[in-house]
């Protein structure tokens, strides 16, 4: 890297959490947020990862504190017990934490609303099972949904999903599955196909790379997939009825730019929705045409209800596993 | 004359041990080579030289009167030459027959033609006079099995020079007669063979020239009528020495040893009984169940008491010694320190509180092998870099210390050098003069003949007969390891 | 239903039996190979390269043999000429190309994680399953009787059992060492490539996700013999094709997912308890 | 010398992707050992190590092949971090090796009474307990909202305490030496310990000596089962505070590593897990102040593990 012999330029971080780069999701997304804005910014951006980030979360955020970084941003969630220790140590640091609530004056924390737009999902997802006039919908009224782990973290996108699925049509059966694994096409299409085989037509996945897998498995058989975090609509054009994101670019670029502008930072709680566009559905490029008007305008009807509070979807991590969904 | 095979000024040392040093033979084609030595005179490694195995520090190998290098066994095979290692080269998992073709096999294409290897097979041991379970796994036979086959091995490869490193060792007096018989026809037939023997009588009985070996250096090369059973073995022990004659117990006392069932038997205090038999009659079998390595129906008492289900260790505390056949496997533990293989059994009673006294150990280690006459470096070397005569002694060593009630020694000198087993049976008759009872299981058959008060011949797992020991019985235990009820 | 069960079986079958009876020869010829995970990554992605690149997924099994015998090959002469410890050189060549091929998915490739190949020419159907199923059918007796009837088996069976004996006897030991551990590294290579161009038609840097361990339980298993080792992996892949049907049952994923694993156990011990009883015992 | 070679590959993976070795290696030791806080952040990456390769260690001394002490490592971390949660540390720790215990006692009762290799049923012990723990987490001993699979945090009073403050090196890197320390001595002078390089060097030896091969099978495994899962307490107690989704990155497969190249000693564990502690800790920090890739470093301690065992000089 080369220096010039001005003030030293601004330097941010990124921790990569579990799963690395490479996933496909989370930490990519998160990290084409960081190149993109340090770059635009003009910051000096370099990304933590590590083969054991539980453990070396300790270190290497201190390592990072006392190396002339002005603001890091943590995406590991086992660190939220550590971070505010940290964070008082190195007053003069900036830190961000995504998806958990950390105290602290010099701490931004970053919440999403993943359960919202997993609900929007599963109510689609509902509608378009019974859609028996389109080839890639069988009769069955069965959707499926497969997640990467069984852990709450993955569980509030499913719970949301079947939760959306139940309330537009409680006769919708969902099934699902837990790959095990966020690497593994093969597995995820051998499930997908599973589900396929079972009658259902719709299957959305939560599994980071494993989802290629189930991508591919409803392109094969003339089915639907859903995509999750990045948009995905486009790895399979027609065949990913759309994707719930979850844009940690923006909340990344958003933290870096603060940053970089020297805009106030710490403190404060940014939660991210479905009224940002940080949560929420695509807008169907490749589908459009075969989802009816009536579906999605319905589904915009329950988008804007959430938004507006008339309607709660479940919260697994508040509120504890609900009723149709077994913890 | 061509010296077909021969070491020129061959020096090989391994650390601080010279194993030859400007070793200088030379084998005359179509003529019987006997090498001969104490144990560790190098005489292994000088034949595993000649073939190409180990590549000595300095000096050459001739071939027919040419200095060649071999660079591998490949290279010896490729110059006429096989070798019937004495740590036998067989592998376990594949049958004897596998084993014979190894290398060589006859072939259809990629294909084994296993029909023809048969039938060579079958006539070679035919050519032999030998019978062999062809189709057994090589872990599932007797040394002696596994020793006919790599003769046959060589055989078969044509050599026209074998090297034979002890291949008597393990077997019967008449398979015996019939190897030193073969050997005499190879050469007859203009092959040249290399023989070493820790049996004077045998190389006396076959070879025509004689080089002896010490401390890794040629002593004298000489022809066969220019020495007799006495200068040969001064020769190679640099010293007179006097045997002990056969001489039986002078006072036998209680059953220490009582066991019921198919091999009925019992040894008495004061007692050496010999066990005889061809290989594969049950010996292993019985021993192992004595010992406590195999789970015997039948009930076995030790000085009356009844150890039938009692582990090893509790049937030694009882008062059991063991000497294994298997000294390579079982009897050491090659890679271990020579202290702990000479405590091992007793280690128990080494220790305080679960430790081990390192003094204790030293100094119970050093009784042993010095007791026992071991050569060696340190106490802390491998008991692998002994030579095998010394193993021996430690095992010996390890077992007699402990003045056992009862001793169960199965080929007690294996591979031992001449001084070595008058040793080793001065040591086992001293032991039953002390009252202990003796167990002896040996291939053979002088050895037994020598040391028992009487002998038990087994045969197809029964005992075919008894006799008296001392060398009148030659004759009656030869039968009866046949099978053949003596007259 | 079933027949859909069957059929997913099979094909999670193939890869893991063609890696599986690549270990069975390496282990037969006396070599633990742990490095089979490694190879197996390397065998699809270049599977996936050249099947795309060429159009001929032909070509792409080849090249994805050819690798995986190259990694083979490099890694037996750690192992046999430098006298490397195998379980380590494995453990260290899985690490080494599964992180190199990160790499260069990066900085080569400029993709994350995911390596999606424009033309890539799948597996096709012979029979209904693809032509590497064959393969792997035929190679189960084949394999079994080479080792048994043929110069090449007994020898590297020969040099397994007893390296120094074979030696001995003017065998290249350790040359037979090398080519079993090419032989093992073509076969992974060629199952790697079936998990890019037989099933997601995608390569991702984690996709073997252990399955080299597996086929190394497998033929630790069938104690290197041909067909026990199938029939592990076999088991295996029933399980796996089972647990989606499975976890609608109410039983917890997690559990479920240990259930081949408990199988294997299982089975293990039964067989071990029977050869005991089988033979005369020797006490310990 | 092995050594050197493994850098010099590495220096050549580093110049064809475009990067200076020399400054890169460099980084590496000032990251590993350039100031007690990088010293303190090595060996608190060598301490599951030290406890993992120690495990294996004396389990592969008895000549057996255990390739579980992943599956004790993880079980004792999660059942130590419960019973922390509800107890004290003494408490936990002890829990800890029990749950370790738990996990080697029947692959280890398989090998010696009925011969099933261990190789296997260790291996797949692993995935069952992988399975088992995930269940567990993510319920009974779930912590409440909370957005991973975790047990609730462990009361501070229940934790290791730290040795260097605020550096993260608990007193576990204490108990773990001393472990070692004592396996040192154990293996050489003790009666177990004798019986136990018996049988690993020569089990037919051994049996015909009148050592019960089997008890001693069993016993070394135990032990093993017990390190392992107190190296899983002490990480929990120490380091993470509770147990969680990525507790392992594969300690217990990078302990067969360390066993390996320590050839089972006590001074090569020690050795091995520095090695591979100060490549886990200087590897993950060389970003902050380079732009190699985390895969670089791996390829690189790769590269070091296969090459630190080579022979060169094949002995005549
Ligand atoms: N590979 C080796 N490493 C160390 N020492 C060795 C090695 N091979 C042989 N020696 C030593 O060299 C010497 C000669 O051994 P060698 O085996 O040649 O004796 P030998 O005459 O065959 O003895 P024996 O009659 O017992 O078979 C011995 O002291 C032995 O310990
Ligand atoms: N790998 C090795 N390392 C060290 N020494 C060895 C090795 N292999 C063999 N030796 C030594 O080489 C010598 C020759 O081995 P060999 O099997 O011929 O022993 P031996 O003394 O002749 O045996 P025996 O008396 O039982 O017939 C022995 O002294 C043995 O200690
Ligand atoms: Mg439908
Ligand atoms: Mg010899």
């Amino acid at each position: 890297s080369e220096t010039t012999s001005q003030a030293p330029p601004k330097k941010a971080a990124l921790v990569i959490a579990q799963g690395g780069l490479g996933d496909e999701s989370y930490n990519d997304l998160a990290m084409s947020g960081f190149t993109a804005s340090t770059r635009e910014k003009g910051i000096e951006g370099h990304p933590i990862e590590s083969n054991d980030v539980v453990a070396q979360g300790e270190q290497s955020l201190r390592r990072a504190g006392t190396s002339g970084y002005g603001l890091v941003i943590d995406l590991e969630f086992s660190h939220g017990e550590i971070l505010p220790t940290i964070a008082s140590a190195y007053p003069n640091v900036q830190w961000a934490f995504l998806n958990n609530k950390i105290d602290g004056p010099n701490i931004t924390s970053v919440l999403f609303a993943e359960h919202d737009g997993s609900y929007l999902a599963g109510a689609l997802a509902a509608m378009m099972t019974t859609q028996t006039g389109n080839p890639k919908i069988n009769p069955d009224k069965k959707i499926g949904v497969i997640g990467g782990t069984k852990s709450v973290g993955i569980d509030k996108f499913l719970s949301g999903y079947i939760q959306g699925a139940k309330d537009v049509d409680p006769s919708v059966e969902v099934l699902t599955a837990y790959s095990n694994a966020f690497g593994d096409p093969t597995k995820g299409s051998q499930l997908a196909e599973t589900m396929f085989q079972r009658g259902a037509d719709i299957v959305y996945h939560v599994a980071g790379g494993t989802g290629a897998g189930v991508i591919e498995a409803a392109k094969k058989n003339n089915h639907y997939a859903i995509g999750v975090d990045d948009n995905q609509d486009k790895l399979a054009p027609g065949f990913v009825l759309t994707s719930v994101l979850k844009r940690a670019d923006l909340a990344v670029r958003r933290l870096v730019d603060a940053y970089a502008d020297g805009k106030p930072l710490g403190g404060q709680v940014i939660n991210l929705g479905l009224s940002d566009g940080a949560v929420g559905l695509t807008d169907f490029e490749f589908t459009r045409n075969e989802i009816p008007e009536s579906v999605r305008t319905k589904v915009d009807e329950l988008k804007q209800k959430i938004i507006g509070g008339q309607l709660k979807v479940w919260n697994v991590i508040d509120q504890g596993y609900p009723a149709w969904l077994q913890g | 004359m061509t010296v077909r095979l021969g070491a020129r000024d061959i020096s090989r040392a391994f650390g601080p041990v010279r194993a030859n040093e400007g070793v200088n033979v030379e084998v005359q084609a179509g003529t019987v080579h006997a090498v001969v030595g104490e144990n560790g005179a190098g005489k292994t490694t000088l034949m595993r030289i000649l073939y190409g195995l180990d590549q000595p520090d300095s000096g050459t190998v001739v071939i027919n009167d040419h200095p060649v290098r071999l660079r591998g066994p490949a290279d010896g095979i490729g110059h006429g030459i096989g070798l019937v290692p004495q740590e036998l080269a067989m592998i376990g998992s594949l049958t004897l027959l596998e084993n014979l073709v190894l290398g060589t096999e006859p072939r259809r294409g990629p294909r084994i033609d296993w029909a023809a290897a048969q039938t060579e097979a079958s006539e070679l041991a035919a050519r032999v006079g030998v019978e062999l379970p062809w189709t057994a796994l090589a872990d599932n036979v007797s040394i002696s099995v596994r020793q006919q086959v790599e003769i046959l091995r060589a055989l078969r490869r044509g050599a026209d020079v074998l090297i034979l490193d002890e291949p008597t060792a393990a077997l019967a007096p008449a398979q015996v007669d019939d190897l030193l018989q073969l050997l005499r026809g190879l050469r007859d037939a203009g092959r040249t063979v290399v023989f070493i023997s820790h049996k004077v009588d045998e190389v006396l009985a076959v070879a025509d020239e004689i080089t002896v070996l010490r401390g890794g250096k040629v002593i004298t090369t000489r022809p066969v009528d220019e020495v007799d059973r006495g200068s040969l073995i001064e020769l190679i022990v640099g010293q007179h020495v006097r045997f002990s004659e056969f001489a039986s117990s002078a006072v036998i006392g209680d059953e220490v040893l009582v066991v019921s069932g198919d091999v009925p038997l019992s040894v008495r205090a004061g007692e050496i009984v010999g066990v005889a038999g061809i290989a594969g009659s049950g010996q292993d079998e019985l021993v192992e169940r004595i010992v406590g390595l195999r789970r015997s129906a039948d009930r076995i008492t030790l000085a009356g008491k009844d150890i039938t289900t009692l582990p090893v260790d509790r049937r030694r505390l009882a008062g059991l010694g063991y000497i294994s056949g298997e000294r390579r496997s079982e009897g050491l533990s090659m890679d271990a320190s020579l202290a702990d293989n000479a405590i091992a059994g007793a280690h128990r009673t080494l220790g305080r509180y679960g430790w081990l006294r390192p003094s204790a150990v030293r100094a119970y280690a050093k009784r042993v092998l010095d007791g026992y006459s071991v050569r060696y470096g340190r106490i802390s070397a491998a008991a692998r870099t002994l030579s095998g005569g010394n193993q021996q002694r430690v095992v010996i060593g390890r077992e007699l210390d402990r003045h056992p009630k009862l001793l169960v020694a199965a080929g007690p000198t294996r591979g031992v050098d001449v001084l070595g087993m008058s040793y080793i049976h001065d040591k086992l008759r001293a032991l039953r003069d002390n009252g202990s009872a003796i167990l002896l299981v040996s291939e053979q058959l002088d050895e037994l003949l020598d040391l028992s008060d009487r002998i038990i011949v087994l045969h197809g797992g029964h005992i075919a007969g008894e006799v008296p020991g001392g060398p009148d019985s030659r004759n009656a235990v030869g039968t009866l390891m046949l099978g053949r009820k003596a007259s | 239903m079933i027949t859909g069960l069957l059929m997913s079986a099979l094909l999670l079958w193939t890869p893991l039996a063609l890696a599986a009876l690549g270990g069975l020869l390496h282990r037969v010829g006396g070599v633990v190979n742990i490095g089979l995970e490694g190879q197996m990554l390397a065998g699809a992605l270049v599977g996936a390269l050249i099947s795309g690149a060429t159009g001929n997924w032909v070509l792409g099994v080849l090249a994805a043999g050819a690798t995986g015998g190259l990694l083979g090959l490099l890694m037996s002469l750690t192992i046999t000429r430098l006298g490397a410890n195998e379980i380590i050189a494995g453990l260290g060549f899985t690490i080494v190309i599964s992180r190199l091929i990160g790499y260069l998915l990066r900085s080569v490739f400029e993709v994350s994680g995911t390596l999606r190949v424009a033309g890539l020419d799948p597996l096709p159907r012979v029979l209904g399953v693809d032509p590497l199923f064959w393969l792997a059918i035929l190679l189960v007796p084949v394999i079994g009787w080479s080792l048994r009837n043929t110069v090449g088996g007994l020898r590297l069976r020969a040099t397994g059992d007893g390296f120094d004996a074979a030696g001995a006897l003017g065998l290249p030991a350790s040359g037979i060492r090398d080519i079993a551990g090419v032989l093992a590294g073509v076969l992974a290579g060629i199952a790697g490539s079936h998990l890019v161009l037989g099933q997601v038609g995608l390569f991702n840097e984690d996709m073997v996700a252990g399955r080299g361990f597996i086929a190394l339980a497998a033929f630790y298993f069938g104690r290197a013999r041909p067909l026990p080792t199938a029939l592990a992996c076999l088991l295996f892949a029933v399980f796996d094709a089972t647990q989606a049907r499975l976890q609608t049952g109410g039983v917890p994923a997690q559990l479920i997912q240990t259930l081949p694993y408990l199988v294997v156990i299982a089975v293990l011990t039964a067989t071990a308890v029977r050869d005991v009883r089988g033979k005369a015992r020797r006490a310990g | 010398m092995p050594f050197v070679i493994a850098l010099v590959l590495g220096g050549i993976v580093l110049l064809a992707t475009g990067h200076n070795p020399l400054e890169f290696y460099q980084l590496l030791v000032r990251e590993a050992f350039g100031g007690t806080d990088r010293i303190a952040a090595t060996l608190a990456a060598a301490t599951p190590l030290l406890f993992t390769g120690l495990a294996t260690a004396i389990a592969f001394r008895a000549g057996v092949f255990n390739v579980g002490v992943e599956g004790g490592f993880v079980f004792g971390g999660l059942i130590g971090a419960t019973v922390a949660v509800h107890a004290d540390l003494v408490a936990g720790m002890l829990a800890g090796a029990l749950a370790g215990v738990l996990v080697s006692a029947v692959p280890g009762w398989l090998k010696a009474r009925w011969n099933v290799d261990e190789v296997v049923t260790t291996l797949m012990f692993n995935f069952v307990v992988a399975g088992l723990t995930g269940w567990l987490v993510t319920t009974f001993l779930q912590a409440r909202g909370v957005a991973n699979s975790a047990t609730p945090l462990i009361p501070q009073s229940s934790w290791l305490p730290d040795l260097l403050p605020p550096y993260g090196l608990t007193s576990g890197v204490l108990v773990a030496l001393a472990l070692v320390a004592l396996y040192a001595v154990w293996i050489r002078h003790s009666v177990l310990g004798y019986e136990l390089r018996q049988t690993g060097l020569n089990s037919r030896f051994a049996a015909a000596q009148g050592i019960r091969v089997g008890r001693v099978i069993i016993v070394s495994m135990l032990i093993s089962g017990a390190i392992a899962g107190l190296g899983g307490a002490a990480h929990a107690l120490g380091v993470v505070h509770r147990f969680v989704d990525g507790f392992s990155p594969g300690y217990g497969f990078t302990g067969i590593a360390v066993a390996l190249l320590g050839r089972n000693s006590a001074v090569g564990v020690v050795l091995g897990a520095i090695l591979f502690g100060a490549l886990a800790s200087a590897g993950t920090t060389a970003q902050l102040f380079s732009h190699i890739p985390l895969d670089i470093v791996d390829v690189l301690s790769g590269t070091v593990m296969i090459f630190a065992v080579v022979r060169l000089w094949r002995q005549r």
